[in-house]
């Protein structure tokens, strides 16, 4: 019969999309070899990935969320919102029982409780009110940078000094030479792939941000799906924030500006679709990285002038996207 | 007689204003398979998701084993064993086949997805249905039969006490009907209740032990389906006695109006040729994936392609639609949700879409859309409860109605139908026929697509049959035959063109 | 040798004033002294500016670093490694929320700024006078200066009516001066802690036709206001000075400690001055940006 | 056949959805009557209209990119540079032919100009390179950022003062007492629905965002309609900045911030779909509308603490579109 024709497409060809965002990603490594020498050193690599945890384990969440065919802005104000929140307790905390390792697990606590709680605001209210996930975000990213503005009186709330320096390590420490933050972006990556793509919970996220009605008629317990994703995203903002409030010791009303078209941005450069229904974990690592990679690339040499620096991101974040889609359509 | 498992009692359901079944008694038996059969728009499909737990009746009861049951929704039907297939495709296009056939039910080792547990059921299941597409392949690369095996093979894979199937076979070609027919079979005699509806009546002769016929909304009759001929069931189905289902064939002249030049499309269609007379009506004949859309779509510029095309004497360039309808060819695609409609949209909206210019510029002419709509609701009887709706909220059949008026607006002199009756009553079927003979012998030149074999000897002249992608040969006259047509269609008629290659 | 410069980025016209001089300053001395290189980073955050700290030590081997922190707090401990790593650090305007870590403070003096403008409001309005203040982004800064300009009016009966932040923006200032001006039928003077504010405040005024009502003090010393002033515009009386040149003085100080070895440490602090009629012309400056 | 059961519902019920979003617009209205007897003053609402004239007009091209199931990040820094690119070329032009009207002339070609080609550059790159269009202008949102920030050198691009006292009254002058960007808002929002209604582009650009596959095999010219509405926008950019140039005669990097998410929040609030297919005009109007009285409002009233102002604009966006909702669901 005409079995002919139908083999010779049965097996795709070398996977590009595979492949292709990492070509990018090795594309900028070449280049920052070549700019300067140092940028391999164990230090700069060491900084670079460090720092892209807090976007990276926010954007592991946003992947879902997108995924299954929501959006979430509030992330960086939340991720605001949480620290503040979380340095004011353990400021109560540490007057009341003095500097020790329980303020540090009751800030824990709290950011992780706090931030699931966001989340689970966030997608009760986009689920049961059915309020379009835009406009509710955008709407609680303006409350909760409102509130941590309010809870830092304008200014900034800042850990006490004893309890900063016993805090630290969580974020400058490490073991085997690796730190802290980047093992727990690797750890919360490979859970993160693990569960979209093996997981009954990943194929539902897909299955709903492809076509909600289906998975609905495929007894997919939908709202609990979409809610479960926005739960999930905001219990990664608040591991972001144990993971950044050691970093600076602080917070204000700058904190995570702009993180949300960040980690978005992230997630679709490593070529999960905008309007739901395929997702990649690993790719939203690797446009992490990308992102992260520009940032400090800039820094790596002099430019004609600083304030052109946004333009250089902006045509890197373009490229990168354009590679990927030559490379082999991002499908 | 067993004891009904699943029944509807007074059942009447409305939606908004409109009511569309008033009072419907009905019992599904185990192992009976029962068919349920009407008009296009007369409620079967609301009857059957009434049934599995997909809408809510307005009043009236569901019975289940005999008791009063409300369902919560879909997934209690279906944890009790009402399985249904819709209609309309009801696949998620992102996700591969064998993702989509476990959906919602996956198989799981602990934690993680059994994914190669999946995979080979999904094989197994594809399989037993003759199949050939990949478990692995995306649902919106597949072709729109293997979609709807796809579906079959869903349900097959739950365990079914109640089979519920809307039109199964209104894509499919008779080979892979035989293929579902033995599966129901099977369930019959593993004592599964199965409900089926069927434009296709000769089908419901064979298969159904029991047919029930619905007309507006209301049971008509219900009998053994030993004791009704095909001819009684349309009679019931549409409130009159039908006459020759086909019109008298029309001769064409000897004028070729399109011609199509080693057309190839990577993959799927390989140097096919063909030629068009004026006033003639071409059949194009061949199995599920033969290539047949892909050759149309390929003419109609809605495809890369290489070879030519020639209209009036005029070259067609490649991949443009616009130029190809301007130049006076339509195109009907057999994807009607995917290609064809805009569900969420209102009739009007889609029946002027191709053809907006003509209707006032700069600013469109409501008035005249309205006309337009007024003219296509008479001229296709298109039977729709509101003229506001989204058109996803029509029946199936008059879906295809209003493709069918969308495509012909455009008045064209060439027209491709893929498919043109998928789904639609005998009743209209009848009159579809009668349409395109009309339009043949007021001097248009149509080309027909159909997997229906009495379809194409009935309606063409002249048949031209693909197999793998390739014109295996072509039939005139008293030659197209069902034989004919089927040996070539298997590739077993070595001709020209498959010789040579 | 290399310095590096981390400044924010230039979000409004004082920072964007800031921008201007570190780079004009770092074109010069890379003239003056061949063999120095600088590299100059802007932020937005006091994360990404840790970042940046972090990518010049790593990466670029700085030697001495010259740093306006976005946010005293988060950058203390950031700033305090580098500085224990041997290399020289200058702090500009921002102190850092521990004593001790720079070798060089430059820095203009908020509490003074908000004092000074808040003592001429004291000392120039009557008892009852209403007044409306527009802040800048949320910030210490912000609040350091509202808290000097508050403190200076107490016990003087002037009435601080309505307090805004208008974000250090023209276009936000300009509808909140519409606002106000629909709200209060009576204004007597304008407290915007920043002359891109003023400016806005000050269209929105002239289109209410309210210009003789009331006046605006800004504060930062922005070209246009100080020609205002120089022509005494009654409704452009003083400024306050706030110079966003600090960057060139500091990093022409570590350039020079760096290579001459001069001893440079200390304190700068510039205070802030009242720019009046008399005065003006001395902080008029032809070519300057802002 | 069935044509009684058509005629009966020809003319829908007492349009619910219709009125939603003026709905909400009404209690906003009372509540600001209620605060501030100056509230429903000649001044006060020429203020907000006029000052919603800029986001207003950008959010009528932003309905056509939306309906089309596209997504423009990047207007507000592209307000930014044209803003500033238009000054500087009537800078040089007063310097060489003398301040007058022909410099404005020549201002506002330049920026028609330019927003038509920014608009025309995001377009193409969307349509034809096939650049996810959110990536694609988040790129050109930071590179137009990036150009006014180097142009001004850092700081703001100022008009002449000369040229300023010229060009002024086209932002606070007007005719019959109306100001005309009023006038122009009102003429744009009216144009924009008769196109979104009654034309085939508008039909078009529905039809894409619903199934861009089905406008295809309609014979819709999919990627030049699409490239139309980057178009329009860009265009509509230039408009604004026509219009608000002459308000303050300086544009800096500060220039439309936010302008971006400010219109996309006004297009959704009017009851547009995010992912496409449905738009209207009108909505997004009253989507502006809102959007202003609620600044207006939070300027006529003390609240407990300024740094609250966002997170009671996020509640009442959040209320707004429920309310809608509620009122008759978005469409
Ligand atoms: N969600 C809905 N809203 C409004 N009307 C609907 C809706 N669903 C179905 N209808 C109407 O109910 C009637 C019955 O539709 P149904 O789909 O049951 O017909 P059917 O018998 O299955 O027809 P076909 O043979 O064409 O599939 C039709 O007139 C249809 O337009
Ligand atoms: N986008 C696509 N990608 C890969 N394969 C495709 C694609 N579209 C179609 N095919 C394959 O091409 C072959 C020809 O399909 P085509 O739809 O032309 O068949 P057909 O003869 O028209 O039969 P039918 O219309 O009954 O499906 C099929 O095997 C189909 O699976
Ligand atoms: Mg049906
Ligand atoms: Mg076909």
């Amino acid at each position: 019969m005409s079995t002919t024709t139908l083999q010779q497409t049965r097996r795709p060809r070398l996977n590009l999309p595979v492949i292709a965002p990492i070509v990018a990603l090795v594309v900028l490594i070449g280049i920052g070899m070549a700019l300067n020498p140092n940028f391999l050193s164990y230090a700069n690599i060491t900084n670079v990935l460090a720092r892209s945890a807090f976007i990276g384990i926010i954007a592991i969440g946003m992947t879902f969320v997108i995924t299954a065919g929501g959006l979430d802005l509030s992330v960086g104000s939340m991720a605001a919102f949480v620290a503040g929140l979380m340095i004011l307790v353990m400021n109560i905390a540490t007057e009341s029982m003095g500097p020790g390792l329980p303020v540090i697990l009751i800030g824990v606590a709290i950011a992780l409780f706090a931030g699931l709680a966001a989340g689970f605001i966030n997608g009760i209210l986009i689920t049961k009110a059915g309020i379009e996930a835009f406009i509710l975000t955008l709407g609680t990213m303006g409350i909760y940078r409102s509130l941590v503005t309010w809870l830092a009186d304008g200014g900034t709330l800042s850990l006490g000094y004893e309890m900063r320096e016993l805090y630290r390590p969580v974020y400058y420490g490490g073991i085997l030479g690796i730190a802290w933050p980047i093992i727990v972006f690797a750890v919360l990556a490979i859970l993160g792939e693990i569960t979209m793509r093996h997981t009954a919970f990943g194929r539902h996220c897909a299955a709903i941000g492809s076509n909600e009605k289906v998975a609905r008629y495929s007894s997919v317990a939908v709202l609990r799906v979409r809610l479960a994703t926005y739960v999930l995203l905001g219990t990664l903002v608040g591991i972001a924030v144990v993971m950044y409030v050691p970093r600076l010791g602080s917070a204000s009303a700058t904190t995570g500006l702009l993180w949300e078209l960040e980690a978005i941005a992230a997630v679709i450069i490593g070529g999960t679709l905008l309007k739901g229904g395929f997702g990649r974990v690993w790719g939203t690592v690797v446009g992490v990285l990308i992102l992260s990679l520009i940032g400090n690339l800039l820094n790596l040499t002099d430019f004609v002038s600083p304030y052109l620096n946004g333009a250089i991101q902006g045509v890197v974040i373009i490229l990168a996207v354009v590679l990927q889609r030559n490379t082999g359509a991002a499908r | 007689m067993r004891d009904p498992i699943l029944a509807l009692d007074g059942i009447a359901k409305s939606f908004g204003p409109i009511e569309v079944l008033h009072g419907v008694d009905f019992a599904l038996r185990p192992g009976e398979v029962h068919a349920l059969i009407g008009e296009n728009g007369a409620g079967k499909s609301t009857t059957m998701k009434i049934l599995a737990g997909y809408l809510d009746p307005t009043a009236g009861q569901v019975l289940f084993d005999g008791k009063p049951i409300r369902f919560a929704g879909s997934d209690q039907a279906e944890d009790l064993g009402i399985i249904m297939i819709h209609q309309e495709f009801n696949l998620a296009e992102h996700l591969n086949v064998d993702q989509n056939v476990f959906l919602g039910r996956e198989l799981k080792r602990g934690f993680l997805l059994d994914h190669k547990a999946m995979r080979q059921q999904t094989q197994e299941l594809l399989t037993r249905l003759d199949c050939r597409a990949d478990p692995g392949a995306q649902v919106s690369r597949i072709s729109v039969p293997d979609k709807q095996m796809v579906e079959i093979a869903k349900a097959l894979s739950r365990k079914a006490r109640v089979l519920i199937m809307d039109e199964p076979t209104a894509v499919l070609t008779e080979k892979e009907t035989d293929v579902l027919f033995a599966q129901i079979e099977r369930l019959r005699a593993e004592g599964v209740a199965i409900l089926y509806t069927s434009h296709k009546l000769g089908e419901v002769k064979r298969i159904a032990d029991r047919v029930t016929v619905l007309r507006d909304g209301v049971m008509v009759r219900s009998d053994l389906t030993a004791d009704v001929t095909e001819d009684d069931m349309a009679t019931a189905m549409v409130g009159r006695e039908l006459s020759d289902l086909f019109p008298p064939k029309v001769m064409g002249g000897a004028e070729p109006i399109l011609e199509a030049q080693g057309i190839t499309v990577p993959g799927v269609v390989h140097d096919a040729s063909l030629t068009l007379h004026k006033g003639e009506v071409l059949g194009i004949g061949g199995l599920v994936g033969s290539g047949r859309t892909e050759l149309a779509e390929a003419i109609a510029g809605l495809r890369p392609r290489s070879g030519t095309v020639r209209l009036k004497g005029q070259d067609l360039p490649a991949g443009q639609v616009a130029r190809a309808m301007a130049a006076g060819l339509a195109y009907l695609t057999e994807d009607r949700k995917g290609a064809g409609l805009l569900l969420e949209k209102t009739l009007r909206e889609n029946l002027t879409l191709p053809m907006l210019e003509t209707f006032g510029r700069p600013l469109i002419d409501r008035k005249r859309e309205e006309a337009a709509l007024d003219r296509a609701i008479a001229d296709f009887a298109i039977k729709a409860p509101e003229r506001g709706m989204a058109v996803g909220d029509l029946s199936g059949g008059n879906q295809q109605k209003l493709l069918l008026a969308k495509t012909l607006l455009s008045d064209p002199d060439v027209i491709i139908i893929d498919e043109p009756t998928r789904g639609i009553d005998i009743g209209t079927k009848q009159q579809i026929y009668t349409l395109i003979a009309r339009l043949a012998a007021e001097g248009r030149s149509i080309i027909v697509i159909s997997s229906e074999m009495p379809e194409l000897i009935g309606l063409a002249s002249r048949v031209v049959v693909m197999h793998a992608g390739r014109i295996a040969g072509e039939l005139a006259g008293d030659a197209v035959t069902e034989r004919g047509i089927v040996r070539l269609a298997m590739g077993m008629d070595g001709h020209q063109k498959d010789g040579a290659a | 040798q290399t310095i590096g410069v981390s400044i924010p980025a230039a979000t409004h016209g004082w920072a964007g004033a800031l921008n201007f001089h570190a780079e004009q300053t770092v074109a010069r001395l890379s003239e003056a002294y061949p063999d120095m290189e600088f590299v100059l980073t802007t932020t937005s955050d006091p994360g990404q500016q840790v970042s940046d700290l972090e990518d010049m030590v790593a990466t670029r081997g700085i030697d001495a670093l010259v740093v306006l922190p976005f946010e005293s707090e988060p950058l203390t401990g950031p700033i305090q490694r580098i500085a224990e790593s041997g290399v020289w650090v200058t702090v500009v305007d921002r102190g850092l929320a521990q004593e001790g870590i720079e070798n060089l403070y430059v820095a203009g003096d908020n509490d003074s700024f908000g004092r000074t403008a808040g003592t001429y409001f004291a000392d120039t309005l009557d008892e009852g006078a209403q007044v409306v203040v527009m802040r800048g982004i949320a910030s210490t800064v912000d609040n350091e200066r509202v808290a000097g300009f508050e403190a200076a009016l107490e016990g003087s009966g002037v009435e601080v009516v309505a307090m805004d932040h208008g974000n250090w923006n023209r276009d936000t200032a300009f509808n909140l001066m519409q606002d106000w001006l629909s709200r209060f039928p009576e204004i007597d003077a304008v407290w915007a802690a920043d002359d891109d504010m003023a400016v806005g405040a000050l269209a929105a005024i002239d289109q209410a036709g309210r210009t003789d009502e009331m006046f605006v003090v800004g504060g930062a010393g922005m070209k246009e206001m100080v020609d205002r002033i120089r022509n005494s515009d009654p409704t452009v009386p003083v400024n306050v000075t706030y110079p966003p040149s600090m960057i060139s003085t500091a990093i022409e100080m570590t350039a020079l400690g760096l290579t001459s070895g001069a001893p440079m440490s200390g304190d700068f602090i510039i205070a802030s001055e009242l720019i009046t009629p008399e005065n003006a012309e001395d902080f008029y400056f032809e070519d300057s940006p802002y």
